[in-house]
């Protein structure tokens, strides 16, 4: 399992994770290099069906990130998307894949640092579940 | 209850606004001796404003204070603690009240009748005077001759020329404030 | 510490600073090492003391506490004598400082006390106080300017290797508005002074705190706790010894530490400015001392 | 407004704003918002202020940054602003209307229009000095950015440490440093000039008793804030400075440099924020390390603020200890670096151990006041903040100079967004006449209409000198984009954003038929509104952009990896045109808007909302339910610094009732609201008759009144009375020579359970009572038993004149209240006196009872009607607590005033000005665009089911006649959460369309090449 690169989709609110991520980034915070993020206007924004495409698709784990709960900019956003995941993870299980290959994250948009951490604790999460099985699936 | 008695007493012959006090307990916490005292520093203003003389002048803390001035160095109300516990001292022997401490002020005494007779003061002179007044002859009987042995206290006493000034100054003092007996 | 060369003992000095000197009663007795070093160094410095001629007691420790006026009166009159000298005055006593610039400010900002006794003192010595001088504690003066330049030459043993907590005491910085030479909460000046002198000093936080001043006799329980806590806090800063510049609290700290305890010299900074520009007689002054401070310094080889 | 009648004709529509934190941007967006042209100017080199060095703020625990970094990249791209960093005002000449404002600019010495900020220039810089903006706890180089996410992101040279070596111009590829720059004088023609230079820390060094500078483990609450910060000198560590290891036992000391009589360090006010903000640090403090121990030292606990008493209670709750006792100094243990703090409780000292120290520094007049005031020609007040009345909070001593935020005084974030949004209102009122003069508006070339074109995207991939390059192969990635599907070609650019290369997109665009646009290049945040631009300019939609942050997200955090970081980079835009291809033009519809308000409530909130409108221009109906207007001003009587209240309300009504553009119906509620921001309709109840109005805005300002009470033998003894009776007595003076002792009980009902919260007013109005009971009768004995004095602010004087005039305070614990008892002469109040350890028999011929402020009655109702959120105390709840206290998310809603939390007249005022502010932001526009990223209901997949009402944190999906789910394009906010959760996916968010976002995924795995690769 040494190579396994997983893919990986993060779900980032603009206004915190997203801008955690350029935080991170002018503070040249190294971390995994196996995240791509998907800029959202808020975390509230997440549906089921992105997150199951993405799953489908092959993606080998998938996070999605949002304000610190309290801090929404839009409220209440990040709480309802905290529920979605929960409910999209229950789902996950019944499909047979680990649940655990969805998370939520809530961090402020001056945490570069967290934003870094939580790549990197994700990407080792995921390289320890090794590739999906959807993915291992289609090889088959 | 009336409030203004003592504080604006104390304002008149201090210039001390105790009333200024918004009780933040600052020079208790910082009084070198408020361990020994009975009456914090902070209580004392508190008791003059709300004026209770009374208790005031039996306390041990009036004559305990030593005068350092770190209350009033850092009172955010600017006020000197030290000068109401000496208005206090005074009172307290003017008003033939006895001090809870008595060796204070007779230390005090000693000293102040060593200088209104020398002009200065003569060590071995006072604290003989201090001794026998206060019964504290074996106290620091070892020090003192350790220091007598150094020359720091000299065995005869000295005067100045002008004496007659140093008395008239007393004179002066004992005429102007109100508190004779505590010379 | 500049390197230091060793000069004779004519050096050039503060030619024609000129003070009027109040040593007070302290330094007649129980602190005669103080007025020993003060006049040696000051004479050593180019610095010219006249004594006051029958000078009195300020009052000091005591007079406050009975009557307010008398707390003024007395230091009045040393301060028109020293006015009539036309000199400055210089006081090596923090308490005597600390009266004097009182009487001083009482009777500058006219207030009732001050007035008073100015109007009582011109009737019973034939003049009253004008207002025009100058108090420095001693301190101040060495670290003038002028005398500052010249110690770089004049000191003959940098003091290399004594660790000092320099110890200020009450009376000397408080209240500030009366006696500020330097900060009142975190002062600097002696230990600039040791500094130039070549010692080093420690960072402790016991320098203004109060040693129990004049209850030594009354309280010595009290003052006993106060020397030992101010020991104690310059022994967990690191230093060898103590210095001040105040004999109330050189006394108190040198005589009521702890006896199961290591003894802490306790000196006055003068004689270490006395030591640093190589006097012999330093040696006589620590004999009066009731720590004995010479192993310390012959230890460092400072003596 | 009488003194500027004449001028209005030639009024400038421009306005000066000094000062970039937050009370100078919420002063510049309003008024730029509402069609004025804005210069800003500031000191420093970032917007942001003080805000920025905060951690996180009281009482939600907001990220700071967060709040702040929207509002910082608004402010930058608001067209009609103009911001100028390294300037300030030397010279303002004219008068109000038209001013010449003379501002002297000091050179960055780096070109901000090619900047990129990429840092190159700071790794190469060889000097290091102490950053201040990290309170000295890190370095920084001589060519530096303040902070990480400083706007403009720029650098800067501090010349005065740069000792001219040059390596940065020789390392800076885009060309942007020059060290020539040399100083300019520009001169600004303004019509009004608003001041908000903020206020500085105390440097609590100057109290050498805390031995900060001198114990390395005493900290100040600003650097304790930057160890707090993830960006700051730690990285969000707590540590002590001594030995870096995490603090187990912290001490907090309050009222350093503030509350202080005695030297020229001290300040005699209270700094009003540094209570809070030493508990807020505490509670974040124990966040990080639950097993520390806190314990704050603090006098009275100055929690006044709009839930600040139950944050407090969460703190205690958490264990963090409250000590009341102000510290006489702090010691060193030279051996451990351990700090020792005595205090005194009940009698006895104490003496504990702390790890580390912060100190609750207070704060100071901005150090630039003096200068500031001399060029602006105002007065500065006897601290040395700007003169305002108490009446006038805004108003300086010279008539078209405003003042703002911290400058006016110690405040909070809410109060200072409200005090800018107070002197926009202000700027506006005098300078309608000239609105839109100045305004800038961009024009465009017609858009193109691509609807049904295939896509031809360009792919522009940037290196940003080497900041990309040097770790990409952007060549690589060049090569891959332009092998994508739908991709035309793709460019390299050394700097995407350069002038020039802005113009060589648009060239492209044209010369290529491009339809959609990809840039590969750095933040969305910062560069996508650039980009945009340049859309717009090239004829495109603007939505047709997509941008793939291959820099801050790639390039500058995969260094080590520089193949997979090209593999990234790759995917990143392999996932950006496959979403651009999805992407649909959007445009801004524009809808009309009523230019009238509706103000609910007469109070002096209302009145002075209502006549700032009316200043500014636009009808206003003001609707008030009781026959006479001024709501509870007219139970108050005594001046307040200076100022009386009587004659306020006598102006004010007067200038109400005379103002042509306000229409005030009494006795009238409000009984119906419909339609939506810009164009409500709302039927009142007049009497007997009904009125139909048409507005765009609603301002709430329905006040509060004098909660009722029970116990305390009210009621029961008519010697005791509440305290708006007591302004009464004493407004009419009648035998008030016969009391010998009165005693005030404050926090009557307040700050207890069931009403956790401080009703703010009590404590100064009960001072000033006494004040005035001593002034009429200096005999009079007179308690006060208080739980904490909370004369925030200026009013710290008051308290303090009270006190010298013999007014005894007597602390009580809510565990231990006084009792009072009738007896034939007196009430007898039995009170435990801490303060000198004795029970005390008062024997008072009065008893004045500090009542609680509680919300009008029906608020609830009204407020269901509106849309409002009412928090458990009954006040209405704002949008944000700290950026947006005046709006609330129902849009085109606004409230201000005693309806909002428990405030003074002033602070009434200003809420009302600032409301008035927030509305002309609406009000001032002809039109409102709606539309873009928004939501949109798809009717035929609607069940109706209600998920979106439900959902929606702004209230705006309805159920509509057809029955089904209508979203109002222009209430929107866009943030998706419908859409996330509508079972039916009937809900899209536009451009962020669900098939827009699995587009991206599934590019992701086409490119399964790239990522391999
Ligand atoms: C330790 C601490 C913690 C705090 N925590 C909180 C909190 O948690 N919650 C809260 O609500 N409030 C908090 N506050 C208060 C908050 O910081 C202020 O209310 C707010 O920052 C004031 O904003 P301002 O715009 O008025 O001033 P500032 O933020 O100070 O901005 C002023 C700006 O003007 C510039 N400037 C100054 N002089 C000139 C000049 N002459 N010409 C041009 N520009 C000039 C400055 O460079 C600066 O950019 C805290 C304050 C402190 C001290
Ligand atoms: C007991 C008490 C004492 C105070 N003392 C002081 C003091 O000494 N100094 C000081 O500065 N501040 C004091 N205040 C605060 C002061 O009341 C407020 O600052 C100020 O009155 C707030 O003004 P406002 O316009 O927001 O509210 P209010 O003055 O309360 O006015 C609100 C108005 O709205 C009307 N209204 C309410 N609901 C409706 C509705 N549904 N439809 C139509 N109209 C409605 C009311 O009739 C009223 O006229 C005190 C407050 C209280 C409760
Ligand atoms: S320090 Fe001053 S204000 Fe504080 S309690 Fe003592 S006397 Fe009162
Ligand atoms: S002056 Fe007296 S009361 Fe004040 S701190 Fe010193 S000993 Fe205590
Ligand atoms: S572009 Fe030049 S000036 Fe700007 S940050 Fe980079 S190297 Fe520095
Ligand atoms: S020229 Fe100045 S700013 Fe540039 S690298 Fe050298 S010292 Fe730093
Ligand atoms: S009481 Fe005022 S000055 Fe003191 S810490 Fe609290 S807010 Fe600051
Ligand atoms: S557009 Fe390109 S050159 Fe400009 S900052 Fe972004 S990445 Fe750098
Ligand atoms: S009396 Fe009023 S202002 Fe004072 S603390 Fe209590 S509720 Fe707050
Ligand atoms: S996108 Fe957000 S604001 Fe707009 S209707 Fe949906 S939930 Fe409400």
């Amino acid at each position: 399992m040494g190579d396994f690169k997983p893919q990986i989709i993060a779900f980032c609110c603009y206004y915190c994770a997203y801008a955690a991520a350029d935080v991170a980034g002018s503070l040249r915070l190294q971390y995994a290099p196996e995240v791509r993020v998907i800029e959202i206007p808020c975390s509230g924004r997440v549906d089921p069906v992105v997150i199951l495409k993405a799953f489908e698709e092959g993606a080998d784990g998938v996070y999605v990130a949002g304000c610190l709960e309290g801090d929404c900019h839009f409220l209440k956003g990040n709480i309802r998307a905290r529920k979605r995941v929960e409910y999209i993870q229950k789902i996950l299980s019944e499909l047979g894949i680990e649940p655990e290959r969805l998370a939520m994250y809530n961090l402020s948009g001056a945490q570069g640092d967290r934003f870094a951490e939580i790549a990197d604790e994700f990407t080792a999460r995921i390289k320890k579940l090794g590739p999906s099985p959807v993915k291992v699936g289609d090889s088959l | 209850m009336a409030a203004v008695g003592l504080a604006s007493l104390l304002f008149a012959e201090t210039g001390q606004v105790t009333t200024g006090c918004y009780n933040c307990m600052k020079c208790s916490s910082g009084c070198p001796v408020s361990f020994a005292a009975d009456l914090k520093t902070h209580e004392v203003i508190r008791l003059v404003n709300l004026n209770r003389l009374d208790k005031l002048l039996k306390s041990k803390t009036i004559w305990l204070c030593a005068f350092c001035k770190t209350c009033k160095q850092r009172c955010p109300n600017d006020i000197d603690a030290s000068v109401v516990m000496d208005w206090l001292k005074s009172k307290a022997l003017a008003d033939g009240i006895a001090p809870a401490l008595p060796n204070i002020p007779v230390m005090y005494q000693s000293f102040l009748q060593s200088v209104e007779k020398l002009g200065r003061v003569y060590e071995a002179g006072w604290i003989g005077t201090y001794k026998i007044k206060t019964k504290t002859f074996t106290q620091d009987i070892k020090l003192g001759l350790k220091m007598i042995k150094r020359r720091k206290i000299k065995l005869l006493p000295g005067r100045i020329r002008n004496y007659q000034e140093i008395r008239k100054i007393f004179a002066c003092a004992r005429k102007n404030d109100n508190i004779r007996k505590g010379l | 510490m500049p390197v230091l060369v060793r000069m004779t003992i004519s050096g050039r000095g503060c030619d024609g600073v000129k003070y009027s000197y109040y040593p007070g009663c302290s330094l007649c007795s129980t602190a005669s090492e103080y007025n020993l070093s003060s006049e040696a160094i000051c004479a050593r410095l180019g610095i010219e003391l006249q004594e006051i001629p029958d000078w009195n007691c300020c009052g000091a420790t005591s007079a406050h506490s009975a009557s307010a006026y008398l707390s003024v009166a007395l230091p009045l009159r040393n301060l028109i004598l020293a006015e009539s000298m036309g000199l400055d005055m210089v006081v090596p006593c923090a308490a005597c400082y600390h009266w004097q610039r009182v009487a001083h400010r009482e009777v500058v900002e006219g207030t009732p006390v001050g007035r008073k006794a100015n109007e009582e003192l011109t009737e019973v010595m034939g003049r009253g106080y004008k207002g025009t001088l100058q108090i420095k504690h001693i301190m101040e003066v060495i670290l003038q300017q002028q005398v500052l330049d010249l110690l770089p030459e004049k000191v003959v043993t940098p003091l290399a290797g004594l660790k000092l907590a320099a110890y200020y005491g009450c009376l000397m910085l408080r209240p500030a508005e009366v006696v500020a030479f330097d900060d009142p909460e975190q002062p600097q000046s002696i230990d600039n002074l040791a500094k130039a002198l070549g010692a080093e000093t420690v960072r402790w936080s016991a320098k203004v705190d109060c040693c129990g001043g004049s209850f030594t006799l009354a309280e010595s329980g009290v003052v006993g706790k106060l020397t030992a806590d101010i020991v104690s806090a310059a022994r967990r800063g690191g230093a060898a010894a103590i210095v001040t510049a105040c004999p109330l609290c050189q006394a108190n700290l040198d005589t009521r530490q702890k006896e199961n305890e290591v003894q802490m010299p306790v000196f006055y900074i003068t004689e270490l400015v006395g030591v640093a520009l190589g006097m012999p007689e330093a040696r006589r002054w620590f004999r009066k001392h009731i720590v004995d401070p010479v192993p310390l310094l012959e230890e460092l080889g400072l003596l | 407004m009488s003194e500027h009648a004449g001028v209005k004709t030639k009024a400038v529509g421009a306005v000066l704003v000094v000062g970039g934190g937050i009370a100078g941007m919420q002063a510049a967006s309003d008024l730029a918002e509402s069609g004025f042209l804005v210069y800003m100017i500031t000191f420093d080199d970032s917007l942001g202020g003080r805000m920025a060095k905060l951690d996180k703020t009281f009482p939600t625990n907001e990220c700071s940054m967060c709040l702040l970094g929207p509002k910082m990249t608004g402010s930058l791209n608001q067209v009609n602003i103009k911001l100028l960093t390294r300037a300030k005002l030397s010279n303002l000449l004219g008068q109000p209307g038209r001013f010449t404002a003379v501002v002297e600019r000091y050179p960055r010495y780096v070109d901000e229009s090619r900047c990129t900020g990429c840092g190159q220039c700071a790794e190469v810089c060889p000097v290091k000095v102490a950053d201040e903006f990290n309170g000295g706890l890190s370095q920084r180089r001589a060519i530096y950015k303040q902070f990480p996410q400083a706007v403009p992101n720029k650098f800067a040279i501090d010349k005065e440490n740069c000792i001219g070596c040059m390596k940065c111009v020789k390392v800076c590829t885009a060309k942007a440093i020059d060290h020539r720059q040399q100083p300019e004088i520009l001169e600004l023609s303004v019509g009004a000039v608003i001041l908000a230079p903020g206020f500085d820390s105390f440097d609590a060094s100057l109290l050498g008793e805390y031995g900060m500078g001198y114990y390395p483990n005493v900290v100040s609450n600003i650097q304790f804030e930057r160890m707090l910060s993830s960006t700051g000198p730690t990285g969000g560590r707590i540590y002590r400075p001594s030995d870096r290891k995490i603090p187990r036992r912290v001490a907090f000391i309050q009222c350093v440099g503030s509350r202080d009589y005695r030297n020229k360090y001290g300040a005699e006010y209270c700094s009003a924020v540094c209570c809070m903000a030493s508990v807020k640090e505490a509670v974040i403090a124990k966040e990080h390390h639950p097993e520390m121990e806190v314990t704050i030292f603090y006098l009275d606990m100055r929690a006044h603020g709009k839930n600040f008493d139950r944050y407090v209670n969460r703190a205690l709750a958490q264990g963090i200890k409250l000590q009341r006792c102000l510290i006489s100094s702090v010691k060193e243990d030279p051996a451990t670096g351990n700090l020792n703090v005595s205090y005194c409780e009940q009698g006895e000292v104490y003496t504990a151990d702390f790890d580390m120290v912060v100190l609750g520094a207070g704060v100071r007049p901005p150090g630039s006041a003096g200068q500031l005031a001399r060029s602006a020609g105002i007065e500065l007040n006897r601290y040395g903040f700007a003169r305002t009345g108490e009446f006038n909070p805004v108003e300086t001593t010279r008539p078209g100079v405003f003042a703002a935020g911290g400058f006016i005084g110690p405040r909070d974030i809410p109060e200072t967004v409200v005090n800018g949004s107070a002197a926009a209102a202000a700027a506006a009122e005098l300078l309608s006449a000239a609105r839109g003069s100045m305004e800038q508006v961009v024009r465009y070339p017609r858009e193109k209409d691509l609807q049904n074109r295939q896509p031809r995207v360009g792919v522009f991939v940037c290196c940003c000198g080497s900041n990309i390059a040097g770790v990409v192969d952007v060549p690589a990635v060049v090569k891959y984009a332009s092998s994508l599907p739908a991709v035309v070609n793709a460019w390299q650019f050394t700097y995407s954003c350069a002038q020039e290369s802005l113009q060589r997109v648009k060239e492209i665009i044209e010369q290529y038929q491009l339809n959609r646009v990809v840039v590969a290049a750095c933040s969305v945040r910062t560069h996508l509104p650039l980009f945009r631009e340049t859309l717009k300019q090239a004829g495109l939609n603007q939505y047709y952009l997509e941008m793939a942050n291959i820099r801050d997200q790639c390039s500058w955090v995969h260094r080590d990896y520089p193949r997979r970081a090209t593999a990234k980079a790759k995917d990143l835009v392999a996932m950006a045109v496959g979403k651009v291809c999805r992407n649909q033009p959007l445009h801004l519809e524009p809808v009309p808007v009523e230019q009238k308000a509706l103000v609910v409530g007469a109070g002096i909130a209302g009145m002075t909302a209502s006549l700032s409108l009316a200043d500014q221009g636009y009808g206003v109906y003001l609707v008030e339910r009781r026959p006479y207007l001024g709501g509870l001003l007219n139970r108050l009587y005594l001046p307040q610094r200076g100022e009386n209240p009587r004659d306020l309300l006598r102006q004010k009504i007067e200038a109400v009732i005379n103002h042509p553009n306000i229409t005030v119906y009494k006795e009238a509620e409000l009984t119906h609201l419909s339609g939506r921001i810009g164009s409500f309709h709302s039927t009142l109840q007049v009497g007997e008759k009904t009125v139909h109005l048409h507005h765009g805005v609603v301002i709430t300002a329905t006040g509060n009144c004098e909660a009722p009470v029970r116990g305390y033998l009210y009621g029961k003894d008519n010697r005791v009375i509440t305290r708006l009776e007591m302004e009464k007595y004493l407004g009419e003076n009648k035998n008030i020579d016969r009391l010998n002792t009165v005693v005030f009980i404050q926090c009557v009902e307040s700050r207890q359970q069931g009403r956790e919260y401080c009703s703010r007013t009590c404590c100064v109005q009960t001072v000033r009572q006494a004040l005035a009971l001593k002034e009429l009768n200096p005999g009079v004995n007179v308690y006060v038993l208080y739980r904490d004095v909370r004369t925030y602010g200026f009013m710290e004087r008051d308290y303090r004149l009270a006190r010298e005039k013999g007014v005894i305070f007597i602390n009580y614990d809510l565990d231990k209240p006084p009792v009072l008892r009738s007896g034939s002469e007196a009430v007898d109040v039995d009170v435990y006196d801490p303060a000198c350890r004795e029970e005390l028999q008062l024997a008072a011929e009065l008893v004045v009872l500090a009542t609680a402020a509680v919300p009008s009655e029906g608020v609830e109702k009204l407020a269901g009607l509106l849309k409002i959120p009412v928090n458990e105390d009954g006040f209405l709840v704002e949008t944000h607590a700290k950026l947006a206290p005046l709006d609330v998310p129902a849009p085109g809603v606004f409230i201000c005033g005693a309806a909002h939390s428990p405030q003074s007249i002033g602070e009434a005022m200003a809420q009302g000005r600032g409301a008035a502010a927030r509305a002309a932001t609406i009000l001032s526009k002809a039109h409102l665009l709606a539309g873009g990223a928004v939501a949109r209901v798809l009717p035929e997949k609607c069940a109706a089911c209600l998920t979106c009402v439900r959902v929606c944190p702004y209230g705006v999906p309805r159920i509509g006649t057809d029955n089904v789910a209508e979203i109002s394009a222009v209430q929107c906010q866009g943030c998706g959460t419908c859409a996330g959760a509508c079972p039916n996916r009937a809900i899209t968010l536009e451009h962020y369309r669900s098939e827009q976002l699995t587009e991206k995924v599934r590019a992701l795995f086409n490119g399964e090449v790239a990522s391999s690769g």
